[in-house]
């Protein structure tokens, strides 16, 4: 097991959140997929903290609880404004947000 | 450490995450989701982060899974609306996942083994957290607060109407 | 040690205004705990004031000082600070012990109230702010305890606020004071401007020290008559002296408070303190200000205490009987006896609030009936209550040797004997010494004695929380007079600076004799007068006219209505038409021109410049409208070039390393 | 002697491993060792689970004035082997519209984070299952997965009571998690540590030589103790506290649709998830393994944590038969507005005592703390003024 391994799952990881988060049509699905993004990158920092010259530092672990603590904070908000916006739209279709439209 | 053990959580991991990204049912997916999160932990624990994994456990199966599945049944929806599937997302999605290992298999220098390191223990994550981050710390606990009075705010009841 | 007692001598008004705050936070929960609170406030400001007193013993002319910088604006800073000197330690102890009688007797008197809670945080907050006006040393700083005072007064005075009469008595009260602290105001403003500061004293900066007064020149007077104007007003002097019977409206316990410890005395004592800016320039002691607070004080002495004959409101006897009283005391400050007037002060805190607080038993015992000619014979069923106020009245008629109010008296007779400028003040003082010996025995004998004519059945002896209070004040009102005496005026040297000396020759002097003559044959005159006594009043009989211009309170008043008010009223009309015609017309006219004005720029802005905008807007139109093909308004096409913009930076990235 | 006997367990598994030493890899012994924990874990606490709900059922018989079950073998301790084989051979029934999947991995899940939760606590000298550094925080994430399990049965079983009782439990053990937490953070706090077996060994001494150093004599942990056995109560959903399966009003809650042996499956992770929170409690407030005096300490330490812990469950049966089921705002009301104070100010007064100095001065200086907030809130929190006589209106 190497570094290059450890990268390769999470940029799947990654990806797969990337997929959840572009392709699907549920908006609490860019939730999901924005929470496995920010998994995948929580992999990472623990993962070249571990690999890296300085594990008796845990900066890298650091930097993984905070973002946890943030990727927490950003799912109440987001899950809140699904809710806000169903009550405003009655679906939760994101094709159908478009009030933005140019 | 060995690649074994690796493997089987690698694997459980990214099947659960393609389950929580393709499944149709949506509470299907978000309980994957959460299951995911178990498997993420997991790789911690292998990294000799324990901590981390527990907190992300603790976070994510406990809080943000309830939220989402408790979200789900506060927004009934009709299935058929948002059963559609965006190709161009997997298109994206795969070129993504294409220049991400295409940038990792080119560079060389992240073909290392992990060093022999004493285990992290608690105590030293805190006085990290209490001495040399205490000011983020101190900023996080402010996010949260403004983030939960933020998300009820959002969802509170409009009373005029 | 000194300067532990002056770091943190502000505990003491800090005590009582934070004990307000705390009952206010408990609400109407639980009554009695406000009570328990205030008392304990109030001991406790007692004990420290006690703590606060024993330095100023040690050493006479003692004078410790602390002061702060407030605030820094610009190159100037505001500083203030607090003084504890014999006048305000011996003014902390007065107000402290008086207004631990008042609280304690409030508890039984209002008990029945609902808002009692409210009653003891004002009353806390009103004993605070006058105890901050003692301490302060500077002008400003007084000035701001001082208009504390007045917003106190004004909630006490209207504590029932459900009855008309008293708002509409705590508005005039709070308005008729505001017009005499504008006075003042305007005098704090021109000390500021001509000495630089506001502490009274800063080691020989201040503007009661040589060099502050030295700089005021010619200005000390009108700045003193300034300042004595706010002095007018708190003191109820007149002619602003018509607040203070009306604040009778005020419950009787706030009453006391009032005219015994706070809010009058607080005019007395600013003369007082301020007493160096009024002596600027003294020849022989007489300076034209303090010429005008001498006759004042005269007027209103002998003017209260005509009015006080024809009175049948038994608290409104009392608080003529004050406005008397206070009159006296300007005399005193304005003949030079400074430490007359303020034992007369101390003296008639005692004294006064034990009277207010009898009438506020009796008036308890009748169910608040206040007509004296409805009383009557009280004597048995009440006689704390009357060996108490006998007591009081005694020394408020000034029965010299045993009780407190005479040998203060006597000393301000003594100081108006020996004014240079003329005798007419001492004169006019001994017929109010009479008057006042008068409607006392006019009172009590109305209250105490004859038959029974009120309509309650069976009066009876007010409860312990009540009279207890009275006996306290009873005993200081005699005990007060051990260090009065002549013989071993020792709170006169204590004030002053001096050591006390005891000379027993001093105790019988032809100037005494004859004041208690005259105090005799006022007492004995009212027995005369008033001993078989009706409903009618027998001056009444006799005099009616007389009687009547009195009783009306020489249609002050009245007077005040038909000309001021009137002139007032006059002035808001007149305003009002010409805001209404002239000011109206002349704005409409000015916004006529103003549309005529912009009707042709409009043309210009129409024809020629907009059509050159329009040509503009058109392109950027076109413009936009090809741009906002790519803002679908969805989120995930948004996301996706996110992502395709990540993975051009990765390639980018990768191509170039 | 008592050493040896303290050591038994330990000596016998050190046995059964050297037969492998040698002979097989590291992984593997490492295996089998784990797998050995694992089999004395779940056969100690099924045989006590056993135990515990038939005497629960005498005890409450005993309480009730009635006999318990007194049938099957001896003094009727053979019942739950009836019950258990009752359980087996009843038909499985799945309703038609449930999800399947979900209602199949509910209770296999909710067992498994209880007996998880189980594993990090120390059972006596040296005998902790699975030794950890955050061994607390672990017990914690275990369990706040059993919320989402819960919400599993509720959903899976589509049926409007299942998932009304999985509503409420969810609430219930969200709101009660808070001032469980919080509890334990005075003792992490004077500790300084998360690992359970530092806790234990920080409650090894004896004041005077014979009054135990367990938190549960100090004024914060007296407090937090009671606050975390109440939010324990809550937790594994018991009187008075049972309202997400308040059977006289949702028929069972969110195990309502479940039949068989897996409704006894969620039946048997209620019971571990009781003993996992009571052993959790002696592990914290109680002094763990230790004797309660000194001289008592030749008596095996597990001996001690399962007397300790059959008081705290014989206390849960005590008030089960003793108090009557309280309402679901009654219950959030206390959560918020008492509990969570009271938890927080534990906190303090731990600060405050681990700072004061001297012993005595510290213990009064927390108790202080405590009791000030303690009558502050019974001030603010007063509902006495709302019974005020009833006043009726009538047509004038």
């Amino acid at each position: 097991m190497t570094l290059s391994t450890l990268l390769v799952v999470s940029a799947t990881l990654f990806c797969l959140g990337l997929l959840a988060a572009l392709s699907r049509r549920h908006a609490i699905f860019i939730l999901i997929g924005i929470e496995m993004m920010l998994a995948a990158a929580n992999i990472n920092f623990i993962a070249f903290w571990r690999f890296g010259p300085h594990t008796a530092h845990p900066t890298g672990v650091i930097v993984a609880i905070f973002a946890i603590a943030i990727a927490a904070a950003e799912a109440a908000v987001g899950l809140a404004m699904v809710i806000a916006v169903y009550r405003h739209f009655r679906t939760t279709n994101v094709d159908q947000f478009n009030q933005l439209k140019g | 450490m060995n690649i074994f053990v690796f493997g089987i959580i690698a694997s459980f991991t990214l099947i659960v995450a393609l389950a929580a990204a393709t499944l149709p049912k949506l509470m299907h997916a978000a309980l994957s989701f959460a299951v995911m999160f178990l498997g993420i932990s997991a790789f911690f624990f292998l990294l000799g982060a324990e901590f981390v994994g527990l907190v992300q456990v603790f976070v994510y199966i406990g809080a943000v899974a309830v939220l989402i599945v408790f979200t789900i049944l506060l927004t009934p929806h009709d299935v058929g609306n948002v059963r559609g599937f965006g190709w161009s997302g997997v298109v994206v999605a795969i070129a993504v996942f294409g220049g991400l290992i295409w940038a990792i298999v080119k560079t060389k220098s992240v073909a290392i083994a992990p060093s022999v390191a004493k285990a992290l223990t608690v105590k030293q994550i805190g006085e990290a957290l209490m001495i040399s981050y205490v000011w983020p710390l101190l900023c996080v606990g402010v996010l949260l607060t403004a983030a939960l009075i933020g998300a009820l705010i959002l969802v509170m009841e409009d009373k005029r109407s | 040690m000194n300067s532990w007692i002056m770091n943190t001598v502000w505990l003491i008004p800090a005590t009582p205004i934070v004990v307000a705050l705390l009952i206010l936070s408990l609400g109407k929960t639980a009554p009695g705990l406000s009570a328990v609170f205030a008392v304990i406030g109030q001991i406790a400001a007692l004990i420290m004031s006690f703590v606060a007193f024993f330095p100023t013993l040690h050493a006479h002319g003692f004078r410790g000082v602390e002061n702060f910088t407030w605030f820094v604006f610009g190159n100037q800073s505001l500083r203030i600070g607090f003084v504890l000197d014999p006048l305000a330690a011996a003014m902390m102890m007065m107000i402290t012990l008086v207004g631990l009688c008042i609280f304690v007797f409030s508890i039984g008197y209002m008990a029945d109230d609902k808002n009692l809670s409210r009653f003891f945080a004002y009353l806390s907050f009103f004993s605070g702010a006058m105890l901050g006006v003692v301490i302060a040393n500077s002008l400003l700083l007084l000035f701001i305890f001082w208009e504390l005072v007045g917003l106190a007064s004004y909630l006490l005075i209207g504590f029932w606020i459900e009855r008309p009469s008293a708002a509409a008595a705590a508005k005039k009260a709070f308005i008729t004071t505001r017009v005499g602290d504008m006075g003042f105001f305007l005098g704090i403003l021109w000390l500021y401007h001509n000495s630089g500061t506001l502490l009274f004293y800063d080691n020989g900066h201040g503007c009661l020290e040589s060099a502050g007064l030295a700089m005021l020149g010619t200005s000390a007077t009108f700045i003193a008559l300034l300042i004595f104007c706010g002095a007018i007003g708190k003191s109820g002097q007149f002619p602003l002296h018509v607040w203070l019977p009306d604040a009778m409206e005020g419950p009787t316990p706030v009453s006391a408070l009032i005219h015994a410890a706070t809010m009058v005395a607080a005019g007395v004592f600013l003369v007082a303190r301020v007493y160096p800016i009024f002596s600027v320039g003294a020849i022989n002691g007489v300076t034209s200000s303090l010429a005008v607070v001498v006759w004042i004080g005269v007027i209103t002495g002998l003017m209260a205490a005509l009015v006080a004959v024809a009175q049948s409101d038994i608290k409104r006897i009392l608080a003529y009987s004050t406005v008397s009283q206070l009159g006296l005391m300007m005399v005193s400050l304005g003949v030079g006896g400074v430490a007359a007037g303020i034992m007369h002060l101390l003296a008639h805190g005692f004294f006064k609030a034990l009277l207010f607080l009898g009438a506020g038993s009796v008036i308890h015992a009748l169910h608040h009936e206040q007509d004296i000619r409805k009383m009557g014979g009280l004597r048995r069923a009440m006689p704390v209550t009357f060996a108490t106020y006998a007591i009081g009245m005694m020394a408020l008629s000034g029965v010299p040797f045993f009780f407190s109010g005479g040998w203060t008296k006597e000393e301000v007779l003594h100081a108006t004997s020996s004014w240079p400028s003329s005798h007419i003040p001492h004169y006019l003082m001994l017929v109010g010494v009479v008057l006042t010996a008068l409607y006392m025995s006019r009172q009590i004998i109305y209250v105490f004695f004859g038959n029974r004519r009120a309509a309650e059945e069976h009066p009876h002896e007010s409860r312990h929380v009540m009279t207890i209070p009275l006996i306290v004040l009873a005993v200081c009102a005699i005990l007060l007079s051990v260090v009065l005496t002549p013989a071993w005026p020792w709170l006169e040297s204590y004030l002053t600076g001096h050591a006390p000396q005891f000379d027993s020759r001093l105790l019988f002097q032809p100037m005494i004799l004859f004041s208690l003559g005259l105090v005799g044959t006022g007492i004995a005159l009212g027995v005369w007068m008033y001993h078989r006594t009706g409903e009618l009043d027998p001056l009444q009989r006799k005099l009616p006219a007389l009687f009547r211009f009195l009783e009306n309170k020489m249609w002050i008043d009245e007077i005040y209505d038909r000309t001021i008010i009137a002139l007032g009223a006059l002035f808001a009309w007149l305003s009002d038409w010409m805001d209404r015609y002239v000011w109206d017309g002349i704005v409409r006219d000015v916004g006529a021109i103003g549309q005529l004005f912009g009707k042709l720029t409009t043309g210009t802005d129409e024809r020629v410049i907009n059509a050159g905008v329009d040509e503009g807007t058109v392109g950027a139109q076109g413009f936009g409208r090809v741009m906002s093909r790519w803002h679908s308004g969805q989120i995930q096409p948004y996301l996706g070039a996110v992502a395709l913009g990540m993975l051009a930076l990765l390639l980018l990235y990768a191509w170039l390393g | 002697m008592s050493q040896s006997l303290d050591q038994i367990f330990i000596h016998a598994k050190q046995w059964l491993l050297s037969f492998l030493s040698g002979r097989a890899s590291d992984l593997l012994i490492q295996i089998v060792s784990s797998l050995l924990n694992i089999v004395a874990l779940l056969g100690v606490f099924l045989t006590l689970f056993a135990l515990m709900s038939v005497l629960e059922r005498k005890i409450l018989g005993r309480m009730q004035n009635r006999y318990g079950p007194n049938r099957v073998g001896p003094f009727g301790l053979f019942q739950p082997v009836a019950d258990g084989i009752k359980m087996l051979i009843k038909e499985d029934i799945v309703p038609a519209r449930a999800d399947k999947i979900v209602h199949f991995l509910a209770p296999v899940l909710i067992a498994a984070a209880a007996i998880l939760s189980l594993g990090v606590i120390p059972y006596g000298r040296n005998m902790t299952p699975f030794v950890i550094d955050g061994g607390i925080l672990f017990f914690f994430a275990v369990g706040s997965a059993t919320e989402l399990t819960v919400f599993m049965a509720g959903w899976g079983s589509n049926n409007k009571y299942s998932m009304l009782g999985a509503m409420r439990a969810i609430a219930q053990m969200i709101s009660y998690e808070l001032p469980l937490i919080i509890t334990v953070l005075p003792v992490v706090m004077v500790v300084g540590s998360l690992n359970p077996d530092k806790i234990v060994f920080a409650q090894k001494y004896y004041y005077f030589g014979f009054l135990p150093h367990w938190f549960v004599l100090t004024p914060w942990g007296a407090t937090a103790f009671a606050l975390f056995f109440v939010s324990g109560l809550v937790e594994s959903n018991r009187t008075p506290f049972d309202v997400p399966e308040g059977e006289s009003e949702i028929v069972a809650g969110h195990m309502t649709e479940y039949s068989g042996f897996k409704y006894a499956t969620f039946f048997m992770a209620e019971y571990l998830g009781m003993f996992a929170v009571s052993g959790l409690a002696v592990t914290l407030f109680l002094g763990g393994w230790h004797a309660p005096l000194p001289w008592l300490a030749f008596i095996p330490s597990y001996l001690w944590f399962f007397a300790k812990l059959s008081v705290l469950l014989f206390v849960f049966i005590w008030v089960r038969g003793t108090l009557p089921r309280i309402r679901i705002d009654q219950m959030m009301n206390l959560a918020w507005k008492f509990m969570l104070p009271m938890a927080f100010t534990c906190v303090v007064a731990a600060a405050v005592w681990h700072y004061a100095g001297h012993r005595l001065l510290a213990w009064l200086w927390s108790l202080a703390v405590i009791a000030v907030v303690y009558f502050a809130l019974s001030i603010f929190l007063d509902t006495r003024k709302k019974f005020t006589p009833r006043r009726y209106r009538f047509v004038e």
